[in-house]
């Protein structure tokens, strides 16, 4: 039964994505797999905590890249020595990554904390501010991000090769996609999406419901900061300029392209973005358009807003209509509300 | 059973339910007082000194902390008058404060025939207003075009909406940055405001006092337009109930469009403020529009009287911090404006004045 | 008329699950609620009848804690819970259901139910999924067909039927096996048949579980209850059995409206 | 009752409801310059059929028209210049407004009309006196009266009135009820949903019966007051014969 239940085409193709992103190393480029794929898991990961709120808990959440370079932030100060920038802890770089693990949750849990009694538009000018005070606190406290950032920031020995972290980032990535999946169908799962559909109906159930709000955003924090030390290692510097408010609205951007109620989404949204953002100005077609002098923004923002006008479900949503239809056609499919249970795959 | 039924007298337990609902408003209060008495008493080595010792400097910070927040009720106004009716959060708010800005400068530039180093005294009252209302106005026609090209047709979409007008942030700050460049602009204010005045020993900027008699006055205008017009009295009762106000054969659109267009208005006014007052540059929009959104989570969102009461609290914030922390933590004051903002929600989750979506 | 008349018909109880006393509540300058006394006793199936607008179900939800009183206290099985928060009430075996159907509607029927038993007992945090929560999904699977919604455990709440939706929301709080239920209006939009089986499945609860209802509708209100409250303009007017308010003329007359010519 | 040639309103085979289930289900009525009264349990649809009416809720099939014109498919704002005017359940007045704005912001447009926000305070003097009151400070009554004083100014052929005694104290009542017969008599049609069975036939003399989103049954003057057994079956009150004098 389990079995046979393993055995639908999603999992299959999953596997075989797996499987091909695995062999990538041998297949394409030192640069296509180090710097594109490599930065498309990070910051899919990162964009998935974005999916993860928004779907199970109905929060969209801006402040998700300021998590991912507080991690960064922490494993720079822990990890670097006497004599560098930050508060040069000088920890075994293990230890650092706790410490910035740690920290980067503590942090989540706190702002959770405050914004657990929002939802809605609320919750997502409230991460926004956070979000811009974070990128203040690290810009104007120089103690903590270094005069003009932290530089030489070595990763671990293991990690050496930067194939290597590729391999942590897909399976990061793998663990990430399977992990928030699998959390919907647990208790702490359906509570949440429980509180997203009517909170007043959860207290009266028993449910803490600020409390559930506060705990999926300090998960969240949590797995950000997993890819934000991901990110400092891949990157080996930080600045406050990488957290400020574009950077955050990036990520946002990412998960809204791929589909912010679909996790896959997460990861094809930093794909499109970091091929865009790679290969875009290179294009002989951009020059002819005449919009050379205007850059990579107008081009990406102008991509969103499409996106928004013709389906907010972003790309993910525009191939699971595609694919309804292809299965069923002629028939009318009803449209499963935002945000609701996938069909247990 | 029956015994073990313990019935408080009445008295008590409303005092018990006071003290409930008071303790965060009595943590507060309690915090407010002591931060009032160590910059009177304690606040020695701290770059303004104790008030009693220094009330010069006092009196300074007291006139920073109301002039800013002149500029600040100016910039969240307009946001919280657009998100009070249409429950849209228009997150391009910023992009209007500095188009504003940047079109409000090269008319200035035009009018005064120079384009570098313009001297105050060539500056006359005309050479400031006329920029300002081409700036402000420039900056509503826009917002009214992104609102009927973008979110007119998507109302009550919410999220899809603020998205919507992320994208256009994005856009509008490239294209800013191509068409004006990268360095800072600045306003030049008119050479008849541009002088000093002394105040118990201390030298202070006229433009500061004529910047807060400008958001004064769009503040008595704005509470006019509000309570004595009927489209006013339409707007308040959009924010009350919008499908009601259909109901009773009103055309929302039309009001959505004018309120859209008032809004971004007041946006361009406080760009072209702020460009007199500090100067403007990429990045701006960002932080105004951070601004305007601290100022909106603290007062409640969609309440003019909540902008009011937010400007005072942050302008107070953003003056007083660096001043009275102690000289080696300057650099903290941004913490400051994060506890305010902790403070309020942790009382107050929807703001001072706001009320649950 | 509003002053507040204490159960004239049935002396106060020996075993009170729940008692109000003097419970008042004032939305701005209107009176929802002017002084409130009741006690329910354990077992007791209490109606509450009354015009639109009474004040019923501001009672309810200062009785399932989801508004506190502006004056007066709650007792629930001799605890003051006046203002204990509604989360806390399941704890003390209290289980209510909306007027309006309040479900999850992004969530299936079967976890709609297993979100009401997991509440109930506490089960509100585990992050992996142990055997116990295929017990659980096996209890909700029991709960959903004695509300007849076996066939539609896979369906997503905000695709069923109206009448489905209170069979649910009844489901739901079934599901915690309370002592205390509050009902209101669970009759509300169903057909006679489906009516008639809501007051068959009422009937079958157990002896000890104290059961308040608000029922528009007198059959069901009358053939549920062993006790009827009728309450008008945030106030008490009158409480007796069934028999004794059906021919209590004032009661009908009130419920008509008959006063407006008095 | 005054069934003239064209009906004031007609309503055809309405169905509407919210997202997949339908509240209301082929309904069919229609109704001169008169007052007309639906009655029926909670949960019948009587809220959802005055929100179809004036356009809260889009309808899903079916005919609504006013004096002969489609009025379905138009947004509210549409329907309620054509001419349906809507006293809400809860009556939805606006508590930052007080009661004269709640007047002033509908009275442009209703010079030289029947209805002025002076003539609505010479209905209800009780208005007159609170003007400066804000809509959150009135009394249930007085609440209702300008929900009522509100739509007036609509000036409108027909007003659609969700439980108007809801909550009311009976002389509130009285004045309520002389109020509509005061519109009839001035040629405006009144459709009244009611829980209040005694005001409902004193405020309309036929009264139609609303059962699972379709009206059952009509009845004239008092008789479903008389008829226990009527009141059993289609409302749910009074469980015995003996219950009623």
């Amino acid at each position: 039964m389990t079995a046979r239940r393993l055995l639908t085409r999603g999992n299959i193709g999953l596997a075989l994505l797996v499987v091909l992103l695995l062999a990538m190393p041998n297949l394409a480029s030192a640069f296509f797999v180090n710097f594109v794929l490599t930065q498309t898991m990070m910051l899919g990961v990162a964009a998935a905590t974005i999916v993860f709120l928004a779907r199970y808990g109905g929060m969209v959440s801006l402040a998700q890249f300021l998590l991912v370079g507080v991690a960064g932030f922490m494993f720079g100060n822990a990890a670097l020595e006497g004599g560098a920038r930050g508060l040069n802890l000088g920890l075994n770089p293990w230890l650092a990554v706790v410490f910035a693990i740690a920290v980067t949750t503590t942090v989540a849990f706190v702002l959770g904390a405050l914004a657990s009694r929002t939802t809605g538009l609320y919750f997502l000018m409230l991460t926004l501010v956070y979000a811009v005070i974070g990128f203040f606190v690290f810009a104007q406290i120089v103690e903590l991000s270094g005069p003009g950032g932290i530089t030489s920031i070595q990763r671990p020995d293991l990690m050496g090769p930067p194939v290597r972290l590729y391999y942590v980032g897909v399976g990061l990535s793998v663990l990430v996609y399977l992990g928030f999946r699998a959390l919907g169908r647990t208790t702490f799962g359906l509570t949440l999406q429980g509180v997203r559909d009517d909170p007043i109906r959860m207290a009266s159930l028993g449910f803490n419901v600020p409390m559930h709000r506060t705990l999926a955003f300090t998960l969240a924090g949590f797995v950000a900061g997993l890819s934000g030390v991901l990110h400092v290692w891949w990157n080996g510097q930080i600045d406050p300029a990488s957290i400020a408010i574009g950077p955050s609205l990036i990520l946002l951007i990412m998960a809204v392209i791929g589909g912010i109620s679909y996790f896959e989404g997460a990861w094809l949204g930093a794909f499109v973005y970091v091929l865009a953002f790679t290969y875009l100005r290179d294009l002989p077609l951009i020059d002819r358009i005449g919009i050379t002098e205007a850059r990579f923004n107008t081009v990406i923002g102008a991509v969103v807003l499409l996106i928004m006008v013709l389906s907010p479900e972003g790309l993910a949503g525009i191939a699971a209509r595609v694919r309804r239809r292809v299965r069923r056609p002629g028939s009318v499919a009803p449209t499963a509300p935002a945000g609701g249970p996938s069909s247990a795959a | 059973m029956t015994a073990t039924l313990q019935r408080a007298p009445a008295g008590s337990t409303r005092r018990r339910r006071t003290e409930l609902r008071r303790l965060p408003v009595w943590a507060v209060a309690a915090a407010a007082v002591a931060a009032a008495v160590w910059v009177v008493f304690f606040a020695d080595g701290t770059p303004a000194g104790a008030a009693v010792a220094n009330p010069g400097n006092f009196v300074v910070t007291l006139l920073d902390a109301v002039t800013f927040a002149g500029l600040l009720f100016v910039a969240a106004s307009g946001f919280t008058l657009i998100f009070g009716l249409m429950r849209t959060v228009n997150m391009a708010h910023g992009s209007l404060f500095l188009l504003a800005a940047y079109v409000a400068i090269r008319v200035q530039e035009a009018m005064v025939g120079r384009s570098r180093n313009i001297d105050a005294s060539d500056v006359g009252l005309l050479d400031w207003v006329v920029p300002m209302l081409v700036g402000a106005t420039v900056a509503a026609v826009l917002g009214l075009v992104i609102q009927q090209v973008f979110l007119q047709w998507n109302e009550g979409q919410e999220l899809r909406q603020a998205l919507i007008t992320l994208a256009i942030t994005v856009v509008l700050a490239d294209q800013m940055l191509r068409e004006f460049g990268g360095l800072a602009g600045r306003m030049v204010w008119p050479g008849a405001v541009t002088h000093f005045f002394s105040i118990m020993g201390e030298r202070y900027a006229l433009t500061r006092v004529f910047m807060l008699g400008v958001a004064v006055l769009v503040g008595v205008l704005l509470w006019l337009w509000l309570n004595k017009t009927s489209l006013g009295m339409v707007i308040r009762a959009g924010v009350d109930d919008r499908q009601m106000v259909r109901g009773l054969g009103i055309n929302i659109k039309r009001v959505f469009a004018v309120t859209f267009f008032v809004g971004s208005f007041l946006a361009g006014l406080g760009g072209v403020l702020g460009a007199s007052f500090a100067g403007v540059a990429p990045g701006t929009d960002g932080d105004w529009l951070l601004n305007a959104l601290v100022v909106v989570i603290i007062g409640g969102l969609g309440s003019i009287k909540g902008a009011v009461a937010g400007s005072l609290l942050y302008g107070t914030v953003v003056a007083f911090a660096p001043a009275y922390l102690p000289s080696q933590y300057s650099f903290y004051a941004i913490i400051v404006t994060f506890a305010l903002l902790a403070m309020v929600l942790a009382v107050r989750p929807y703001g001072l004045f706001g009320r649950p979506a | 008329m509003t002053q507040t008349t204490p159960a004239p018909a049935v002396p106060a109880v020996a075993d009170p699950v729940i008692q109000v006393r003097s419970v008042v509540v004032a939305f701005g300058g209107l009176l929802a609620l002017k002084g409130i006394d009741l006690d329910v006793t354990r077992g007791e199936r209490l109606a509450i009848l009354g015009p639109n607008g009474a004040g019923k179900t501001t009672l309810f939800n200062v009785i399932a804690g989801d508004i506190a009183p502006t004056d007066g206290t709650v007792a629930i099985k001799g605890q003051d819970c006046t203002f204990l928060p509604s989360r806390h009430r399941p704890r003390l075996g209290m289980a209510r259901t909306y007027q309006k159907a309040r479900s999850f509607d992004g969530l299936t029927v079967r976890d709609n139910i297993y979100l009401a038993i997991a509440g109930h007992r506490g089960r509100h945090w585990p992050l992996w999924r142990s055997p116990v929560d295929r017990q659980l999904d096996q209890d909700a699977a029991e709960v959903a067909e004695a509300v007849w919604l076996a066939d539609h455990l896979g369906t997503a709440a905000g695709e069923l039927a109206h009448g489905q939706k209170r069979q649910l929301e009844l489901g739901m709080a079934m599901a915690a096996q309370p002592d205390v239920m509050l009902l209101d209006e669970p009759a509300s939009g169903l057909s006679r048949g489906e009516r008639e089986r809501l007051v068959e499945l009422l009937d079958s609860l157990a002896g000890e579980v104290t059961l308040l209802l608000i029922e528009h509708d007198m059959e069901v209100a009358f053939s549920l209850s062993q006790r009827v409250v009728v309450m008008a303009d945030g106030a008490m007017v009158t409480a007796g059995t069934p028999e004794q308010v059906q021919s209590d003329p004032e009661v009908h007359e009130i419920y008509l409206g008959v006063e407006a010519t008095s | 009752m005054s069934e003239t040639g064209e009906p004031v309103l007609d309503v055809r085979g309405l169905y509407a409801g919210y997202g997949a289930s339908m509240v209301l289900e082929e309904l069919e009525f229609s109704m001169g310059v008169e007052a007309v009264a639906i009655v029926g349990r909670n949960g019948m649809g009587k809220t959802t059929l005055c929100d179809t009416l004036v356009g809260f809720l889009p309808s899903s099939d079916g005919h609504i028209s006013l004096r002969g014109r489609r009025v379905d498919g138009h947004a509210p704002e549409r329907i309620a210049r054509m001419g349906i005017a809507y006293v809400p359940q809860g009556r939805r007045l606006f508590p930052s407004l007080t009661v004269d704005e709640h007047l002033a912001m509908l009275a442009r447009g209703t010079r030289n009309k029947r209805w002025t926000p002076e003539a609505v305070y010479e209905l209800f003097p009780r208005l007159a006196e609170r003007k400066r009151h804000g809509g959150g400070n009135l009394s249930g009554g007085e609440q209702q009266m300008l929900a009522v004083g509100r739509a007036l100014l609509l000036n409108a052929d027909l007003i659609v009135m969700d439980e108007p005694s809801e909550g009311l104290a009976p002389t509130i009542v009285d004045v309520l009820v002389d109020a509509v017969h005061h519109l009839v008599d001035e040629g405006v049609a009144v459709l009244v949903v009611e829980q209040n069975l005694r005001a409902a036939v004193r405020m309309a003399h036929r009264q139609l019966v609303m059962v699972s989103g379709a009206i059952e049954a009509q009845f004239a003057g008092d008789e479903l007051l008389t008829r226990p057994d009527l009141q059993r079956r289609y409302l749910g009150v009074g469980a015995a014969d003996r219950a009623v004098r």
